[in-house]
């Protein structure tokens, strides 16, 4: 039932040679476990994963909690550290779609964007102070349409479980979410361009095992690695 | 109107007691610390469920086990002053004295102008609005008294409500009391370890001991003729038992004899003699006295002008002197002299 | 107490044990020194005009009024549910007590779905609420409120019925036979008895509200102005600003030391 | 309270007043209410194979033992610290007293910040405590203990303090007649009055430990085995599978009933 | 040995007491309600701090604003027996008893078994297991007085240690107390309302009234020359006030006069009569008495086998005659008669 979870198993304490500490965003759980164990299984090395909001990871990083790789679901957070000088450069290794996510059934029978103007509706979608509330609302104004949505959730999370619940009638999501809602939700694919925004990652300064980490990264944006994170929803950069 | 039968277990004391309090009528309670008195008391008030037995006040029914009655307290027509006071320490004393008027639906001015006169009556008219905590142990206890009396219930409990005043406010307050519980039609029960407050208060005396009624009467009843240790020493009284022992003769276990006026029952006999009716001499006193006999002092206790004399020996008794007398004769513990009781002062009855 | 009655002339110093000061100095230490943390971080500069914005006044009022409706209602309805488990012996009383809890033991998010499956459009009660009346509670400021008092209530209702239970029954008997009904002893007796208990637990209750943040969203969603919270408000700034959302974080401080301090100071004497 | 003491003979039940009991069972149902809806969408079937799950069982060793350690360190700093705010009058007091309740109105990521800031490597006594011992509290079992104290032990602190503002004085001061230190008429006069308090701080004390979330994750991070407590699995799991996340918060529930339940039942009588 | 002034304010009393107690002397504080006798006590265990004055025992001083010395309650080698118990609801008997013991360091089993023989002395030797909530209120007292005495102290304070004591306990009680009084050697302080209290167990008396020492001596100065009304009542005296009017005549304000044996000093005269020293007649009696007044019966108080009868008129006196004599005299509230005095009876001296 839980294939993120059997993931990544903790070690002896973070910093052992043979423990590679990944920081990375809540939303890549899935992808990374897996890659986690492919990572061990080449280099014999255990990987420990922290997944958790882009930003509170930033504010690990920022007070010094000793990491080797950050990997982040939007630029914002990443910008923030390179300024602060806590990681290396930062590679973009996915990009993540937005979808329109609407109960299983689409008992609003919506069909595109503009249904999300349609007032009797519920429509929610991300604050646009966090990435996926960002893209929507660039995506909404490019597609010209206004629509005044009836909240602005701040974590795509909570704002899954509404349209899970039927609670609300739709909601702009990246597609990695649509599929790990499962059946509970269906997903419209958007044909407007620049519904999209970009995963970065990179070395954390003054890790003592630089040499893995970017190791870890290449795999990340090997074929192989690529397969995997697409096997989720994610798409390549 | 009060019809009562008590039967409940507190801790290892198992209370049966039976009461009847005529509707005007005050009944002392007496007996000694642990006797059950306030068991009683909180049982009538619907604060300890009856195991069996019945309440009863002018024939409602308050408690009956066996017909699974049970009438909660705030529904009963009873007030209660609590032998610890219990005022409420967040109200004023005010406040405190209006509660029962109040929370029977008397409207708040009226209520307090009940309750200011009552702390008048009982000399606290200058702290209305002080709180418990700031009251003396005395005044603390006639707040109590007054917030109990305010009520004017059918059922009046009164658990030591004079123990901690003063001997000037006692008297004040006591015949304060008095005039009050004349003025009252409901029955009224009144808790006292002191005799006078019961002599002077009550109608009836109901001693009770380990849980029983041991004796009831009236207070000249009681008081001439104690059944226990326990009232004879409340009223001061000595108490000896013996045996018939000749035709005017009681023999005493100590194996002191007594020559009494009339011929005595046959039986376990109690002797009771005024501590007045005890003479003491230097020397084999000559003349009327029938009885005489060698005695010990034990111990002298001075109140006032009078000296009790504490006497071992084969009659152990207490004399009761004139200081002045004491004096000469000067008795100390230790001291042997001679003691005299005339056979009148004897007085004899089955025990 | 009593105003007439003058305080001692002279207060005398008794000397606290180390035994004790020592571990209180020490949890006082570890519970503000993250606040000091917090102070030397704030840009002290932007906090002035951070002030003027709507979104922030609208969060801070709005976080303020369904912190303290919370607390009003948990008032009205968690007391009476206290004297219920402190005073009214019947069985299973030990579970309720229990389940009471559970609230603060759910991950908030959780909590907050829960509260969708109560309340929700779709919700147990929530549907038939909505198809009857049309109210929807999600998306709205009573939204907030409910989820703030779903996770605030807990605290109240167990210190009142702490608070409860210290009391001396004594005085509630003496009150009975006074002729007062269950209701008047609370009211007059039992509760002015238990003031202290109560006080902290509506304090608990109001600043747990106003921190409130995961149940809310996830059962009231953000919208400025509607159901935007300042914790919600942090939250966001977090993303794209944390220099704002420390900020923030401080006005929530101050909002909440202005409540409690003049407060707790009134009544905790 | 003495066992040889029978009980009375007769249970009389005095009628409980609607106007108590309405608004109490109002208030037990809003409190239960999505309880229901979260044991309806409960996956009955996963439940099982799912407590098998090391990642789960891992989280959920790790919850209780972390909330506990974090209840008995209250307990043992905070019950000193309510003393002091509730019998040693000094300056500012009020300020302390309120200043206490802060980490409960932080939103929780901020806390975990604040945390950061001061215990963290580069924290103000994190960094001194890093180069003089090389200890580090966040990533380490410590971190989520640290955590859970910081957000937990002000709810024990103020349900404590108004406990013992409920005490009797006057007990105290015979104490000390009687030759009792403060020390000695705390711990056996005062305590053991407050008990009710004492107790009910500790529950709620452990409660939100169990449940904290947001200063976890941002303090310690989410490490199995080492940091992730069973919301922080609640979290991820409700990334990837929303039945196994409530099957996780029912584990969650059914802990804490089966610590609350006995603990309460024991000593709430 | 105890040396103090206690000089503090509570509420609207202001009180200022100086107290002296001789190493192994009993002295009985004695006093109205609210006289300021519980504060006091209060003030010499350091529980109410002084605003002026000193205490000092066994010259060390424990209390002294002026020097700003300040004893905190646990450091003084006091004991204290509190008016309302105040035993420790949490803690068995034996653990109330053995607390100050245990507290001064003394090992548990120790303690436990001098609480035991204490807990024997005051007849609760099978109560040690109860919880206070389970004891009578006397049984409750006499736990306090236990759980103070077991600790030797070198200055112990009762407040009404007996107050609720039925007759039977009170004497034990009493005399074991008197006994173990006797035995001590540090200063002894006992509050109490009950005047044989007084005079059993006290050297010397104090009176306090409205926060002021009013009179103090060995009970049988007190007793014989009442100061106030206040201790007249408490040993039972008539007091009267007047100024001399002639060589052997004393004017009462009440308009009445009263022959006496010597010549009165001049100034304010206080006269003190035994009620005993006044008799009753129904007629005008002829005869050696030289004081004869026609009086009214204002109230009867019975009490064993003697009558208190409170007379109004120009001379308001209480008599105590027998109860056969009242019988014979009819005595009743209303009825008027004659009293009389004689001149040697009356004791005047200057108020
Ligand atoms: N809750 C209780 N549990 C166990 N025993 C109790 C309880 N309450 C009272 N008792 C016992 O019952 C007996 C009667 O108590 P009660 O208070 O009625 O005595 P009392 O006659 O009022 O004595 P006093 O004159 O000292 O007030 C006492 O021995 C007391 O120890
Ligand atoms: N905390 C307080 N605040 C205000 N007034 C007080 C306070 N404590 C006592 N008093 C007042 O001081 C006076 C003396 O009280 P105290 O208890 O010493 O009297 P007492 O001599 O012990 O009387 P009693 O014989 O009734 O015990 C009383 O009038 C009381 O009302
Ligand atoms: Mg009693
Ligand atoms: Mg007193």
């Amino acid at each position: 039932a839980l294939p993120a979870l059997t993931g990544a198993c903790g070690g002896g304490e973070a910093g052992d040679a043979d423990e590679l500490v990944v920081l990375a965003a809540a939303s890549l759980t899935d992808a990374f476990g897996e890659l986690g164990e492919v990572f061990e299984d080449q280099r014999g090395v255990a990987v420990t994963f922290s997944f958790g909001g882009s930003s509170s990871l930033r504010e690990q990083i920022l007070e010094g909690s000793p990491a080797d790789v950050f990997a982040s679901a939007s630029p914002g957070p990443m910008a923030d550290l390179v300024e602060a000088g806590a990681v290396g450069d930062p590679v973009t290794f996915a990009t993540n779609r937005l979808q329109i996510v609407v109960p299983a059934g689409n008992p609003g029978g919506v069909r595109d964007l503009g249904d999300l103007a349609r007032d009797e509706l519920l429509v929610g979608r991300c604050a646009p102070e966090v990435p996926c509330g960002e893209v929507a609302r660039r995506v909404l104004e490019e597609a010209g349409v206004d629509a005044a949505p009836d909240t602005e959730e701040p974590d795509v999370r909570a704002l899954l479980v509404k349209v899970a619940e039927g609670e609300l009638d739709a909601g702009l999501v990246y597609v990695t979410d649509v599929r790990s809602a499962g059946d509970r939700v269906e997903g419209i694919d958007l044909d407007e361009a620049g519904a999209t925004t970009d995963y970065q990652m990179a070395v954390v300064a003054g890790s003592a095992r630089s040499g893995l980490a970017s190791e870890f990264v290449s795999l990340v944006r090997s074929r192989r690695g690529q397969q995997v994170l697409q096997s989720y929803g994610f798409s390549e950069p | 109107m009060l019809d009562a039968r008590t039967v409940l277990t507190v801790g290892d004391l198992e209370l049966d007691v039976e009461l009847a309090v005529g509707d005007g009528e005050v009944v002392a309670l007496l007996g000694p610390n642990g006797a059950g008195k306030t068991t009683v008391v909180r049982a009538l008030a619907g604060l300890a469920p009856l195991e069996a037995g019945h309440v009863r006040v002018d024939d409602r029914t308050l408690d009956d086990p066996s017909r699974g009655t049970f009438v909660p307290p705030e529904a009963r027509p009873v007030a209660v002053v609590f032998q610890d006071h219990l005022l409420f320490p967040r109200m004023s004393v005010l406040e405190n004295v209006a509660f029962g008027l109040r929370s029977r639906g008397v409207r708040r001015h009226e209520a307090r102008d009940a309750a200011r006169a009552w702390l008048d009556r009982v000399g606290l008219a200058d702290r209305t609005s002080d709180r418990p905590a700031q009251l003396s142990g005395g005044q603390a206890q006639r707040v109590a008294l007054a917030r109990a009396l305010v009520t004017e219930p059918r059922l009046l409990l009164l658990d030591e409500p004079l123990a901690a005043l003063d001997a000037t406010t006692r008297l004040q307050v006591r015949s304060e009391l008095r005039r009050h519980l004349d003025g009252l039609s409901g029955a009224r029960l009144l808790v006292t370890h002191d005799p006078v407050d019961a002599l002077v208060l009550a109608d009836r005396l109901v001693v009770l001991e380990r849980g029983r009624v041991t004796q009831s009467g009236t207070p000249a009843e009681v008081a001439a003729r104690p059944a226990s240790r326990f009232v004879a020493d409340l009223v001061g009284l000595n108490l000896l038992h013996g045996a018939a022992a000749g035709e005017h003769l009681v023999r005493l276990p100590a194996g002191g004899e007594l020559v009494v006026a009339e011929p005595p029952p046959a039986g376990p006999l109690a002797l009771a003699i005024r501590p007045q009716a005890v003479a003491l001499h230097r020397t084999a006193p000559e003349g009327s006295p029938r009885n005489a006999w060698q005695a010990t002092v034990v111990e002298v206790e001075g109140s006032g002008d009078r000296v009790r004399v504490t006497l071992g020996g084969s009659v152990p008794l207490t004399a009761e002197i004139t200081a002045a007398s004491a004096a000469a004769l000067g008795v100390v513990p230790g001291e042997r002299g001679w003691a005299t009781v005339k056979a009148v002062d004897v007085d004899v009855y089955p025990s | 107490m009593n105003p007439s009655a003058p305080p001692p002339r002279r207060e005398v110093r008794h000397r606290a044990p180390l035994v004790l000061v020592a571990p209180a100095l020490l949890a006082l230490g570890f519970l503000l020194l993250p606040l000091v943390g917090l102070l030397q971080r704030a840009p002290w500069s932007d906090l002035g005009p951070l002030l003027g914005e709507p979104i922030v006044t609208d969060a801070l009022r709005l976080s303020v009024l369904s912190a303290t409706a919370a607390t009003v209602l948990s008032l009205a309805v968690g007391v009476p549910l206290a004297w219920l488990l402190a005073r009214v012996p019947f069985r299973g009383r030990s579970v309720v007590r229990a389940l009471v809890l559970l609230p603060m033991v759910l991950p908030p998010v959780v909590g907050g779905a829960a509260l969708l499956f109560a309340l929700g459009r779709r919700g147990l009660v929530g549907e038939p609420l909505h198809e009857a009346t049309g109210f929807l509670l999600p998306y709205s400021t009573w939204g907030v409120v409910a989820a703030n008092a779903f996770v605030a209530m807990p605290f109240l209702v167990v210190t009142v019925e702490s608070g409860l239970r210290g009391a001396d029954r004594r005085l509630e008997d003496a009150a009975a036979t006074l002729g007062a009904g269950r209701w008047t002893v609370l009211r007059r007796v039992t509760l002015p008895g238990a003031l202290p208990a109560v006080l902290a637990g509506a304090a608990l209750c109001w600043a747990r509200a106003l921190g409130e943040f995961g149940a809310t969203v996830t059962f009231a969603g953000n919208l400025q102005g509607r159901t935007q919270t300042l914790p919600l408000a942090v939250y966001l700034a977090l993303e794209s600003d944390r220099e704002a959302a420390i900020a923030l974080s401080l006005v929530l401080v101050a909002a909440s030391l202005a409540v409690l301090i003049p407060l707790r100071d009134r009544w905790m004497r």
